[in-house]
């Protein structure tokens, strides 16, 4: 596994930029915790959240050139949408089903996240479906002549998919600027990697489709930008595609339906918790200066009080209005 | 007998068929540990991972691997994890499942049943609330079973494990635990293939299978109290083979006829029971064969007010009850 | 105006469309070297390689990668080579394409059209002869158009690659070479969503679409030069959006319907035209709405007197059209 | 790639065996020519065959017990089944689609093989679907504790289909008794492998799936029949699959609608005639002393003379009684 021991200004990160990265993993964890809250309060039926992800999400995310480049994020992904624009406020409409959501207007669950603006590609619940998408962008915009580059995310699980395989030979075919990455969390819902996969690491498979495959330590965020850097840079320089296997671990149930106990033992649980990226991208901040408890306290408070204000915003918001289920189903004239 | 809801109904057919036959097995994501609705809960330990498994994330797989084990004297139980779901499997199903028999002219059958849990009216949003048992319904060599009740899922869903023919069974997963029913221990099944009047009446017949017979039966009550209105519903159970004498009988008596399901009206399969009564029934009709199904839109949206709003309830079946009464 | 097959008015309409807009291309299995039905014939050459790409074999790539580029500013014609092949993209066409705009709340949309021939009479045996509109007609948000005449391939085509929103164009492979008609060479459309009355008459409605069109005319010919029975046929041409004034306007007329179609009888597309019929043109019925079809069996068998026995022809409908005049 | 040089005698094959691997190679050569022949004649609207895989299919299936391993094979396959026990009338009775005909009674197209009594899983057209159904008899056959082996037989464009990546997968998650056989012609009908995968051989794809893959020359029977042989008996020893890519070449077009010379030069075609697997099998065993001109000419004549009487038998045969189109939907009672 690779993994960065090297000073931070190695990867040509500033050092605003590296407490940015912080303050969207904190601001990512606080959105996923508040989101769970809610819906054992009763007042959303359903959360997933990404917490313990961070480090993948906001350390892939963070490559991109956001409004630009294309995202195509699956249902964990609270720390990409924070990463490429969308807001906390965007994100509480959507979990609580607000008419005002921009992702679906209530249509889609929840984290299933999509912004025009942001090239956030609107997601579906079938795992993998999304990876050809994501290979669709990419192929469009190398037709197209233009120097974008798409990101597309997906859980261990997704990789037995056969869309998976199709996206990834698609993609080796036509060496396209495309970027797959994949946060192995060990499991797909109850079923460990070992029943899904007989390799160690998945990302031996890219060499069978003509690129580099590289896996990386998905709890340390800037190994995981390290790798996402060069991916995209080798991306925008038309040398094809990369998979990254970020190997990291859920540190919550699947969802707010499942109950882990039932397959994950506590211990296991209790040794990943101790490898938290939040806490570990911090030690690692103040190990090199840059981070003090003062300013970690400053940060927390600063995403408590944005998720928060998204929060009293969503809630507050109306539900969409009943008939606007009909919409949409087609194209609308222009003033309907 | 105990009571038990249609969710535990389900679970001891497995077991009891896991039980009686050693070619039995159950196969599909997160079995091992139970599965997400808890249907396969402990048949791992009661019977060993060998014949509870758990599979990779793969329906294409789960069912074209199945399909190959039921050739070599396995009895394969797989499950899809939603309704939703199925649509990779889709080619497996239809291409070869479904004509494995046919295309070798009898020389190899394909006895597998494979499970799916569907329906909405749960907040599942678009992709955990299909319908999908049109898709099916209309593929020749396909058994399609809708179950909606604690006694008929048990006994049905033993005889699809028993047919030597590829059987989608699918469970609807707002009657999982919407109520308990005495259900027998002992061994019995319910024939694929045959409808049940589950409510006797004179003036309209309702054709109806899934969630939308409670909602039905709900409804019958309403006109009958409120408008003396005398409503014959009919549970269709399977919808292929289909069991048609059953409900053209009805109508023949009744001369009206409301068919109710939950899935898109364009092309769900309550068009195919209409089309039959408009043909087969024609001359027993008093008034338009009437259909009641959710709108042309992905079912369903997720927000509460829009799911409410797309999904057929038994006061929009009461509604279509009265107006045809009044015809 | 030249006289085309209908095969070269699908060819030219993709012609016209990627001559008049730079973002449309062709994509699919053998499509550069023209394809095996040789519809996109000297495409690669005159636009080169990278507006008509060979895919890999893989269907479900095909429709995904077409969404995606369509997201990114392309309007892919994709072709899937029979309509048989087109169940591995099942879950990418249902819960992508169809849903990409209703889930994102109209912010995203995905101008796609999917070309696939299909259907029998061609010797094709069960895998290169199905039809499978009765699957997508049942989806919101797919359009689904179903092809027979040169004039209407060309005019129809045009408008699913302009359409915003995924269109499923099926081809009847039948018809590709059937018989010559006068195209105009100019830019002209036919609008999705519009059928369109192929004979007038006064005594039947019937209602079909694809090669039966041409059975039913056939047929229409024969009652009427020896029963003087005058029979209305009417082209659905779409059958999603359906154009049901269209047929409930005849049925008020002649009182009596036949729908023909080739599919399986059961939870075919013409089930749910018998099916409106039935209900909202009921006061104009003098007479069973009758359905003409191919048994439930996969379609079809390739042996000759087998596949003769299952598809739909003109004596059949002929047949048809006799009983339910006498009726 | 692997190529056999050394003597026969290494393989374990006796003679006669030697012998017989040719007459297979040569009767099933004679057999797809006489049907192709058929077609043009008017006699029946389609033909597929396998001239130019003889080796790779015959030296492949060489290495099965017949009747007791699972044989799933796809519509190229002519050498294959004529290898585990159809003989060439079965393969005239369904190439003309007589009642009759084990494989579909004139249900299925020309070369959709099937036999219940040899283990020939019936074959439908769509690609790739088939690797599946051999996961899942080998997956009985492991479960059950059978020392069965499956062999499936694919393409290089099958390869592309999501079931390959799914098979694949199942079988290495299970170590499964299964060998997968890509007969890599170089083409898709119409498309070169180029356009089909970014890698020079699709055998490495199986490192991905934690087992062995390897490539070999397609031509060379003994060369294929040796991997076959190392694949077939780690199978039953219960290691595990195996992926054989044998590259070879078709002679003719894709099928009797296909005009081949729209996509390949002829002189390519001529290259791949003088590597003709039949010829080059001949020189080999003239060359070992185990061949001869009569011996050879001799084969010759018994093959023709097969197909003859095959064809003899065949043409005679009656159609199926129209009715029958309706029956086997479902099982049909006994007596039925
Ligand atoms: C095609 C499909 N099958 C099954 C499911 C149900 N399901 C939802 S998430 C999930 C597990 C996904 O695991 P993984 O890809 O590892 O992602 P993770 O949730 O672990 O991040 C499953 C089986 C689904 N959504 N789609
Ligand atoms: C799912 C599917 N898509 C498309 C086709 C049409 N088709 C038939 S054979 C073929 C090419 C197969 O190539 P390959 O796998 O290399 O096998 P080969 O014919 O070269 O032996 C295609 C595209 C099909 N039969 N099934
Ligand atoms: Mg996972
Ligand atoms: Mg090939």
């Amino acid at each position: 596994m690779v993994s960065v021991s090297e000073p931070p200004s190695e990867l040509g990160l500033s050092d605003d930029q590296l407490l940015d990265i912080l303050y969207k993993m904190m601001l990512a964890r606080a959105t996923g915790q508040r989101e769970r809250m809610l819906n054992r309060m009763g007042k959303a039926p359903f959360a997933v959240s990404g917490e313990g992800h961070e480090a993948t999400q906001v350390g892939t995310a963070y490559a991109l050139l956001p409004g630009k480049d294309w995202v195509v994020p699956y249902y964990r992904d609270i720390g990409v949408a924070l990463v490429v624009g969308q807001t906390v406020r965007d994100l509480m409409l959507e979990f609580l089903a607000r008419g005002e959501n921009v992702s679906s207007g209530g249509r889609n669950m929840p984290s299933h996240f999509s912004d025009p603006k942001l090239r956030i590609v609107s997601g579906s619940a079938p795992v993998g479906t999304q990876i050809l998408h994501a290979v669709g962008t990419a192929f469009a915009s190398k037709l197209r002549g233009l120097d974008e580059v798409s990101m597309v995310w997906f859980g261990d699980g997704a990789t037995s998919e056969g869309d998976c395989h199709e996206g990834m030979n698609f993609a080796g075919v036509h060496k396209l600027p495309v970027v797959f990455v994949c946060e192995h969390n060990q499991y797909a819902i109850s079923v460990h990697w070992t029943k899904q996969m007989a390799v160690e690491n998945v990302a031996v498979r890219a060499e069978g489709y003509g690129f580099p495959g590289v896996t990386v330590d998905g709890n340390d965020v800037l190994a995981v930008y390290r790798a996402a850097r060069e991916a995209v840079d080798r991306a925008r320089r038309g040398e094809g595609p990369t998979f990254i296997e970020a190997k990291t671990y859920r540190l919550v149930p699947h969802t707010s339906d499942d109950d882990d106990r039932r397959y994950r033992p506590r211990e296991e649980v209790e040794e990943w918790s101790k490898k938290d990226p939040i806490r570990r991208f911090q030690a690692y901040l103040e190990e090199h200066g840059l981070l003090d408890a003062k300013t970690r306290d400053k940060l927390a408070k600063k995403a408590a009080e944005e998720v928060d204000a998204a929060t009293d915003y969503a809630e507050k918001a109306p539900p969409p209005d009943p008939e606007t289920a009909l919409r949409h189903v087609f194209k609308e004239e222009e003033g309907e | 007998m105990a009571e038990k809801t249609m969710l535990e109904a389900v679970h001891d057919a497995m077991f009891d068929e896991m039980k009686r036959d050693p070619r039995v097995l159950v196969m599909g994501e997160d079995v091992g540990g139970g599965g997400v609705f808890r249907a396969t809960q402990g048949l791992s330990e009661e019977f060993g991972p060998d014949r509870c498994i758990d599979t990779p994330l793969a329906e294409s797989a789960i069912v074209g691997v199945a399909i190959g084990a039921s050739l070599n004297g396995i009895i394969p139980v797989a499950e899809i994890q939603f309704a939703d779901f199925i649509h990779p499997a889709m080619d497996q199903i239809v291409s070869e499942a479904a004509r494995m028999r046919y295309r070798s002219n009898g020389g190899w059958g394909c006895p597998i049943t494979i499970r799916a849990p569907y329906g909405g009216g749960i907040h599942g949003g678009p992709y955990h609330s299909q319908s999908v048992e049109a898709i099916y319904g209309h593929v020749p060599g396909l058994k399609v079973v809708c179950v909606a009740t604690p006694y008929d899922a048990k006994g049905l869903l033993k005889s699809a494990i028993r047919d030597p023919d590829p059987v989608i069974f699918l469970e609807h997963k707002r009657a999982y635990r919407l109520y308990r029913q005495d259900v027998p221990e002992d061994d019995y099944t319910v024939p694929i293939g045959v409808a049940e009047v589950k409510r006797k009446g004179k003036d309209i017949t309702l054709v109806t299978y899934g969630m939308m017979l409670h909602h039905s039966l709900q409804a019958a009550e309403t006109v009958q109290a409120e408008d003396g209105v005398s409503v014959e519903v009919i549970d269709l159970r399977t919808i292929s083979p289909l069991d048609k004498q059953t409900f053209l009988k009805s109508v023949e008596k009744t001369g009206k006829a409301l068919v109710v399901y939950e899935d898109n009206l364009t092309g769900g399969f309550g068009a195919e029971v209409a089309a039959i009564i408009a043909q087969e029934g024609f001359e027993f009709l008093d008034g338009p064969v009437t259909r009641i199904a959710s709108p042309d839109v992905p079912i369903s949206p997720y927000a509460s007010v829009l799911e409410e709003f797309v999904l057929p309830n038994p006061e929009k079946i009461a509604k279509a009850i009265r107006e045809l009464a009044a015809y």
